[in-house]
């Protein structure tokens, strides 16, 4: 049947003086009716500028050079900007990645779905606020009078996507574009918004052109999927053909790099614990001189023990208290009651000179590898702070780096070059090299590959265990996502709202979950169905 | 907690801050050598030894110390900021007399500071890098470089030495004692040189805060939702960009709430325009203190309701601020 | 010499804006004040904005000429006793205050006797020699002195003894009665309004006792801070006075040029000023009159009036000021420009120049008129000094710290000027009599002069009857101060007076605006 | 460095800016070499205008030459300049960055003083204390510092709290590092790009102010800046045009191309360079 949308060598060129000439090189892609094409790759592939490229929203000094993008008959990159603007919203709708920042901060949300319906349809404001009315409760959104008189900040990141869902389809647009919508939101919001989309698409009939690089998300939503990278479209076709045998190779290792959700991992050998929590409790004040809000509790009487060689991963959503469970146990926060043994000494409440001994035992990889590393220094200060802290030889701890480099898989020339010159994956490997140049006994990784694309996200969880078993390391891995935690946690601990709500070997509650958020987490995961 | 007990609550802070203002320029103020009574002896010509002693005694300036900050401070309690001793008047009047051609003035030049560097922002940020942009930088940069005083004096050299235009000095055409509409017209047309040199100044600041906002807000997704939404250019600069690019501005215009109530020494200086700025500079030199005093005590108070004006208007312009969290 | 008007002229610069209004008909005189003064009483406060309003409301007894021969005023005839020991006056019956209550002998006896002694430094000196003030009968009063004092008569010129109404301040504080803000008199002016900060008005006095006069029908003095201000009020015929320092001396050649201004230099000849530098003769080497002399010989006072001040004053020889009575230009010994002589007698003291070429470092405080002549003065001097090996440190001051510094000795040099009021016993003696060092007190004789031949001379001079043997006394005097260098006289001021040519009869005698303004009409 | 280098200098406003205050200090330090004799010196009659016999830039109301009283007028702006705008700098860095890092009750008193700052209009709070030191080239330069320092303070402040939550402080904290070593050799580098910035914009300013000063006659006499130049010429300006507007250009010229040189540093030390 005739596709709605056809892309033809569509060509997309970059300012000069970035990393490549075309972010998108000559890609052809067709999106029938009534279907919803995925288009999947890694960060850096092309994919979001060729949804931009459709609704003609490049950002400054990105063109379109060539190519054709025929809807409907007509060729969009030959439409006018007037007439280009008279299609967007009405016949071609599109919602975009982070919720939070997508709607305007100082317009309620009735007069900015308003704003959409009136700037394409004569209808007098108290009509148009009826329609977007029903539109928010066809979103499922309860009380949708309430809601329209509200702001975006008063909203959750679940409510306003749907907002912006609603606001979207105001027109019955023929084509919806979602660039990444669900990648900021938390993973039980997320399947509920993806389910969403998957409904209206069908209730309307309509095609959905999404852009995600979550296999997982292509599993459960796509009815065809194109592969991009650099620019390129390395493979396209039905989601069973591409997924069940895929013909290209980057393909089959995106494939593999997925983590399966499954714990391959041995049950740990008992050992005497080397670190013993009992009872941590952490508030954190709100309010200022005037105010008396209520403290928010974010650590609610938790205990747990860690032994040597052992990874215990603590798993759960935003605000579930875990990265403030890692920063009690490293001491960066001071507790508020319970008790924080380190072998026999508790380094909950010690003055921290007395702390000061105990603490290079205990070292932590961080989260984000463009924050983790002080931009002005070289990779080697970087490295030898920590010797350098304790009064250790400078000259033996550079020798020291230099093999410490090696060991986490980066040249030894690397001491002498800045961290802006290293890639995400490169900067963690060296924020790992870091922690233990002080011969840590534990370690501590708040979420240490969540920021890295999935390729790159296998190899550093893979050196990550190699190092565990190597030093014999006791290791407490924070993580949100439960398919990372069953790859690399002999036990695993499930948090919610400060208190754990489930903890035991990572086989059992993966394989018989007991508690009902548990479940919901599991069976929230992209793509865990359709295998 | 409600909009009222926040409100309270900034009244008392302002209190307390005036408190502390008063407490600190009273021994500040002190510092300084001689006093008035050697001021009055120094310009009457003729002093002796009896007249210096009963000015001392008159003024209470013989006594320690802690008694004239204890008797002081009881005054201003009661509102009474005792008088001036080189104008003989009550301070207060004396302040309230000057006030609202301050006011006046100053007012006058925010506005059309306000407007004329959102103007100039504007165009700048519409497209950065281009000729536009780099011009109007550059002109910002020269109104910022200009000292006012000088800038003052060469708007008084061309348009009423040379041109003969505008009236160069005061309030109002001296001895015209004008009423009604006349008056109205007659200060108005004297404050143009004045107010323009005050604009000139305030506008560079505006200017480039105008085009850094508007740049920066460009770059937020909702305006690219706005777009997606199918607006129109116009639409998305004025209901989106501008919108949430003059929240910077509120706050920046409630920074400049001092010199809004503090007056311009130096354009009020060049121009003689009879405002507190002024009268600051004269309390400074016959060192006036209760003068002085009560002008940092008013300028204070003012302050401190300007400040939260701007804080009560900034919560209307966003509604992401909750007056008291 | 470049005749500057010339320059100036081409630049076309000299371009007048049109007259604010058509020469103005209304009978209102339109004068400024530089600042505000603090009240209204005459006595009390004795600056010259108070000598220019208060002039029109409080008279004296007797007016001057150009000769500074007394006539009548409001003592209509005198008599003085051969010895000079009695003074009678006559006064005329027909006086009444402004507020209606007859000016009888009574007035005259409070005010020499009892207000100005207690109030006015000057008056106090010159009624110091009065034995006691006897009231003859209603109009007539005599005045019988320990000893002969023959600036009697000149000390009761207007701004040295202007009468006090009796009936309003006998027995009260002189300081806090609420007249000083509303002022009685029997000028040809009263007191009508004092708005703070923008105006005085005084109102004609239709029950005035000289026939004829006030000519006007009142006077607005309005607040004009700047000198630049005061400038385009008198252009734009805003005002039709500028007294004195409200024109800076560089726009003088401007003003003089306006055709439609009138310029006098004689209007303050009865006040003589002389600009000066007083130096603190307790310090070493202001103590030696080498260096003073020195210090004299380095400044070319030529070049001073003539470009520093663009011509106005002259070159002050002597003590008292040339236009006035005992001025004895050939007693003096004089201090030509000589910068040679100045630095032989810097050697001859032993003052060799060191590192540098620099003698001697000492500093000059400087009167804070904010850039006017007296910093220009400075400035110059300080540069004259420095080519004979003296490096200057110009102090700059506040009024507080310049009369607290003056009164308490605590200065090298200072710059300063004093006014001689028609007599040297009345204005020239209070600086160089050794009873008037007193510290603490401005004004005084804060250099430290201390010559009994002086302090002799002043005091016969004062009591000598017979007119030869006063001028004697003080041509001897100018030469012992001259030749001890007691004080660097740099020049005679003359203080300019401008007025609009719509007005005649403005300036009748040489006290000026000191003695009102009851004469003026439309031309 | 080459980097930062290589963007201040591919922009025309901060190279001009450069080219400018160059020469400017060149013509203040090499004065004394090219006018024989120092600015005091009368040379001829007052008033006389540019391009009279010998005078560049005519003459001023003492009759001294003002071409040579620029030159030397640039020493006391650029000097007062610099060395006010050093001091408030150090201050500003030392509080703002204790503030900043600890937080507090320290950070709630640094906050009260600059409010304090904020309330009392900042030019008389400098007349009172240049008129308690006595006017002179010390007490314009503490004046001024003592005055200007809350601006980098804030600054500094804000940078500190902001830099204090990175990861890379956490870590140095995990790694043992004293907070003294934190502060100087993880925040403080990381936060100077601001500073600088702020800093170029305050010469600028401290030469205006000083200029203020010495035109309402508070600065030390014995000296000539292009601010007393202007001062000693409210009156001349009616007569003599160009003793007002030489040194009034002058000190624009030099303040623009410090701003000039602030933008060029804003632009090339902002880590979210646009264009």
């Amino acid at each position: 049947m005739e596709p709605l949308i056809a892309i033809q060598d569509l060509v997309v060129a970059l300012p000069p003086g970035a990393d490549r000439a075309h972010a998108v090189d000559r890609v052809s892609l067709t999106i029938n009716p009534n279907e919803i094409l995925c288009i999947l790759g890694e960060s850096g592939s092309g994919k979001s500028l060729t949804a931009h490229a459709v609704m003609g929203l490049l950002p400054r000094g990105v063109s379109a050079s060539s190519g054709h993008i025929r809807f409907g008959g007509t060729d969009l990159l030959a439409l006018p900007p007037s007439g280009l603007r008279k299609l967007r919203g009405r016949d071609i709708a599109m919602i975009f990645q982070d919720p939070m920042a997508a709607l305007n901060p100082v317009i309620t949300i009735g007069r900015q779905i308003t704003e959409q319906i009136r700037a394409h349809r004569t209808l007098p404001q108290k009509e148009a606020l009826a329609l977007a009315a029903g539109l928010l409760a066809e979103m499922g959104l309860k009380d949708p009078k309430a809601l329209l008189k509200s702001f975006p900040h008063q909203l959750s990141g679940g409510q306003r996507q749907r907002v912006m869902i609603a606001m979207a389809l105001s027109l019955s647009p023929k084509l919806l574009i979602a660039d990444e919508p669900t990648t900021a939101l938390d993973v039980t919001t997320q399947a509920q918004i993806l389910k969403l989309i998957k409904r209206i698409q069908a209730e309307r009939e309509m095609s959905v052109l999404l852009i995600t690089h979550d296999f997982g998300v292509v599993a459960d939503m796509a009815d065809s999927v194109a592969v991009m990278r650099y620019g390129r479209v390395v493979e396209s076709g039905a989601t069973n053909d591409v997924l069940g045998n895929p013909s290209h190779d980057y393909t089959r290792a995106l494939i593999a790099a997925v983590p399966r959700g499954e714990s391959r991992l041995p049950p740990p050998a008992e050992g005497q614990p080397l670190v013993q929590v009992k009872g941590l409790t952490k508030r954190f004040s709100r309010g200022g001189f005037f105010s008396r809000a209520p403290a928010i509790v974010a650590l609610d009487d938790i205990s747990l023990s860690l032994s040597r060689g052992e990874t215990l991963g603590v798993v759960g959503e935003s605000g579930s208290g875990k990265s403030t469970l890692a920063r009690c146990v490293i001491r960066l926060l001071d507790p508020d009651a319970g008790e924080v043994l380190l072998e026999e000494a508790d380094i909950a409440h010690m003055r921290r000179s007395a702390l000061r001994p105990l603490r290079r035992r205990i070292q932590m990889v961080f989260q984000d590898p463009f924050s983790s590393l002080n931009p002005r220094q070289t990779v080697g200060d970087i490295l030898i702070a920590g010797p350098k802290a304790y009064g250790e030889d400078l000259k033996e701890a550079r020798r020291r780096a230099a093999d410490m480099l090696s060991l986490v898989g980066l040249s030894p020339q690397c001491l002498n070059r800045l961290p802006h010159e290293f890639s995400g994956g490169q900067r963690q490997r060296i924020g790992l090299a870091r922690a233990l140049m002080l011969k840590p006994e534990v370690l501590i990784a708040d979420e240490p590959v969540s920021a890295l694309d999935v390729t790159v996200q296998a190899k550093v969880l893979k050196l990550l265990d190699d190092v565990r078993r190597q030093m014999n390391l006791a290791m407490l891995f924070i993580t949100h996502d439960m398919r990372v935690a069953a790859e690399i946690c002999h036990r695993v601990m499930v948090m919610r709202h400060g208190r754990i709500v489930e903890q035991g070997p990572t086989k059992d509650v993966f394989a018989a979950p007991s508690s009902d958020y548990t479940k919901a987490l599991l069976a929230a995961i992209p793509g865990r169905q359709a295998r | 907690m409600n909009r009222l007990s926040y409100i309270g609550a900034r009244l008392i802070k302002t209190v307390l801050v005036a408190l502390t203002v008063v407490l600190l320029s009273f021994f500040l103020v002190r510092l300084a050598p001689g006093d008035t009574a050697t001021v009055m002896a120094g310009q009457a010509g003729f002093a002796d030894e009896a007249f210096m002693k009963s000015l001392r005694a008159e003024y209470g300036l013989d006594q320690p110390v802690p008694v004239q900050l204890w008797k002081y401070l009881s005054a201003v309690a009661k509102g009474d900021l005792g008088s001036s001793f080189v104008r003989r008047q009550p301070v207060l009047d004396v302040i309230l007399e000057r006030l609202p051609n301050t006011l006046l003035l100053n007012g006058f030049a925010l506005l059309v500071a306000i407007a004329g560097g959102v103007a100039m922002g504007m165009m700048a940020a519409r497209r950065p890098g281009s000729a536009m942009d780099a011009s109007m930088t550059v002109l910002s940069m020269v109104f910022y470089a200009m000292p006012q005083f000088w800038l003052g004096m060469m708007a008084m050299l061309m348009f009423s030495v040379w041109l003969g235009w505008l009236p160069p000095f005061g309030l109002e055409t001296m001895g015209a004692d004008y009423t009604g509409l006349a008056r109205i017209g007659d200060i108005a047309v004297h404050m143009i040189l004045p107010g323009v040199t005050l604009a000139l100044y305030f506008m560079a600041s505006y200017a480039r805060l105008t085009r850094t906002a508007m740049i920066e807000v460009a770059d937020q997704d909702f305006v690219k939702t706005a777009r997606a939404k199918g607006l129109r250019e116009g639409q998305v600069a004025r209901r989106h960009i501008l919108r949430n690019a003059l929240i910077p501005l509120i706050t920046f215009a409630g920074l400049q709430s001092a010199i809004l109530v503090g007056g311009s020494v130096l354009v009020e200086n060049v121009f003689s325009w009879p405002g507190i700025g002024t009268l600051a500079y004269e309390a400074v030199t016959t060192r006036d203190n209760p003068l002085l005093l009560g002008i940092f005590i008013v300028t204070a108070v003012l302050v401190g309701l300007f400040n939260l004006a701007t804080d009560i208007a900034y919560s209307i312009a966003d509604p992401r601020v909750e007056l008291g969290r | 010499m470049l005749d500057r008007r010339a320059v100036l002229g081409g630049t076309g610069l000299l371009a007048f804006p049109a007259q604010g209004r058509a020469a103005d008909k209304r009978r209102i005189i339109n004068a400024m004040m530089t600042d505000e003064p603090a009240h209204l009483n005459y006595p009390l406060f004795n600056t010259r904005i108070m000598q220019e309003i208060c002039g029109n409301i409080n008279e004296s007894l007797l007016l001057f000429d150009w000769q500074f021969k007394p006539h009548p005023n409001l003592a209509r005839a005198f008599e003085m006793s051969p010895d000079g020991m009695t003074y009678t006056f006559h006064l005329r019956p027909d006086v009444r205050w402004h507020d209606g209550v007859p000016f009888t002998a009574r007035d005259v006896a409070f005010s020499c006797g009892v207000m100005l002694p207690q109030l006015n430094p000057r008056s106090r000196n010159a009624f110091s020699h009065v034995g006691e003030i006897k009231v003859v009968d209603r109009c007539t009063i005599r005045f019988d002195m320990k000893q002969p004092f023959n600036a009697f008569l000149l000390s009761l010129m207007a701004s040295s003894a202007p009468m006090m109404p009796a009936h309003i301040y006998e027995g009260t504080n002189f300081r806090t009665n609420p007249f000083n803000f509303k002022p009685i008199g029997t000028g040809p002016f009263k007191f009508a309004e004092w708005r703070r900060g923008q105006f005085i008005h005084l109102a004609r006095n239709d029950h005035y006792w000289r026939p004829g006069q006030p000519g006007m029908d009142g006077i607005y003095y309005r607040l004009c801070p700047t000198p630049e201000q005061r400038l385009v009020a008198m252009e734009s015929g805003a005002a039709d006075f500028a007294m004195a320092d409200d024109i800076d001396t560089v726009v003088n050649s401007r003003m003089v040029a306006n055709p439609n201004v009138v310029a006098r230099s004689d209007a303050f000849n009865g006040t003589g000023e002389i600009s000066v530098m007083e130096m603190n003769q307790r310090r070493w080497p202001f103590s030696d009159r080498r260096f003073r002399a020195a210090f004299m010989h380095a400044i070319d006072r030529n070049f001073l009036v003539k470009a520093i001040n663009f011509g106005l004053g002259k070159v002050a020889t002597s003590p008292i000021p040339s236009n006035l009575p005992y001025h004895d230009d050939k007693a003096v010994v004089k201090y030509p420009f000589d910068p040679a002589r100045a630095r032989a007698l810097l050697d001859e003291m032993g003052m060799k120049p060191g590192r540098g070429g620099v003698r001697h470092r000492f500093g000059i405080m400087m009167i804070p008129d904010g850039g006017g002549y007296w910093t220009r003065a400075a400035h110059y001097i300080k540069q004259a000094l420095s080519e004979v090996g003296l490096e200057v440190n110009l102090e700059s001051t506040d009024w507080p710290t310049f009369s607290r510094r003056s009164g308490n000795w605590e200065f090298d040099v200072d710059c300063n000027s004093y006014g001689q009021y028609g007599d040297p016993a009345i204005g020239t003696a209070r600086f160089f009599l050794s009873s008037n060092i007193r510290k603490g007190v401005p004004q005084s004789n804060i250099q430290g002069y201390n010559n009994p031949e002086v302090d002799a001379l002043f005091h016969q001079a004062a009591v000598a009857v017979d007119p030869a043997e006063v001028q004697r006394h003080y041509s001897r005097l100018q030469y012992v101060l001259t030749r001890d260098v007691a004080m660097v006289w740099l020049y005679e001021r003359q203080p300019m007076f401008f007025y609009n040519k719509r007005l005649k009869n403005v300036i009748m005698g040489p006290n000026g605006p000191a003695d009102g303004f009851g004469s003026v009409t439309l031309a | 460095m080459r980097h930062f280098l290589r963007i201040f200098l591919s922009r025309p406003i901060p190279l001009a800016g450069l080219a400018i205050f160059a020469v400017i200090v060149a013509l203040a330090l090499l004065a004394p070499l090219l006018f024989a004799r120092g600015p005091f010196i009368i040379v001829g009659m007052p008033l006389l205008p540019p391009g009279a016999p010998g005078l560049l830039a005519g003459s001023d109301v003492l009759g001294r030459d003002m071409a040579v009283g620029l030159a030397y007028g640039a020493r006391i702006s650029l000097l007062v300049g610099i060395t006010s705008t050093l001091g408030a700098v150090g201050i500003g860095v030392l509080l703002g960055a204790v503030a900043g890092y600890y937080g507090g009750w320290l950070d709630d008193l640094l906050m009260r003083v600059t409010e304090f700052f904020q309330i009392i209009p900042n030019f008389v709070l400098l007349m009172v204390l240049v008129a308690f030191l006595q006017p002179s080239l010390s007490s314009t330069v503490i004046g001024i510092a003592l005055v200007t320092w809350p601006q980098v303070a804030r600054v500094v402040r804000g940078e500190f709290l902001s830099l204090r939550g990175r990861e890379f402080v956490q870590a140095a904290r995990t790694l043992g590092m004293r907070d003294g070593a934190i502060i100087f050799t993880q925040i403080l580098p990381n936060a100077l790009p601001p500073i600088i910035v702020v800093g170029s914009m305050m010469v600028g300013s401290a030469i205006l102010t000083e200029s203020a000063l010495s035109f309402l006659g508070l600065s030390d006499p014995n000296l000539l800046s292009w601010g007393s130049m202007i001062g000693g010429s409210r009156s001349a300006m009616w007569v003599a045009w160009w003793t007002t507007v030489l040194p009034g250009l002058a000190i624009m010229i030099t303040v623009l191309a410090l701003n000039f040189i602030g933008d060029g540093l804003n632009d090339a030390l902002n880590p979210r360079r646009r264009r």
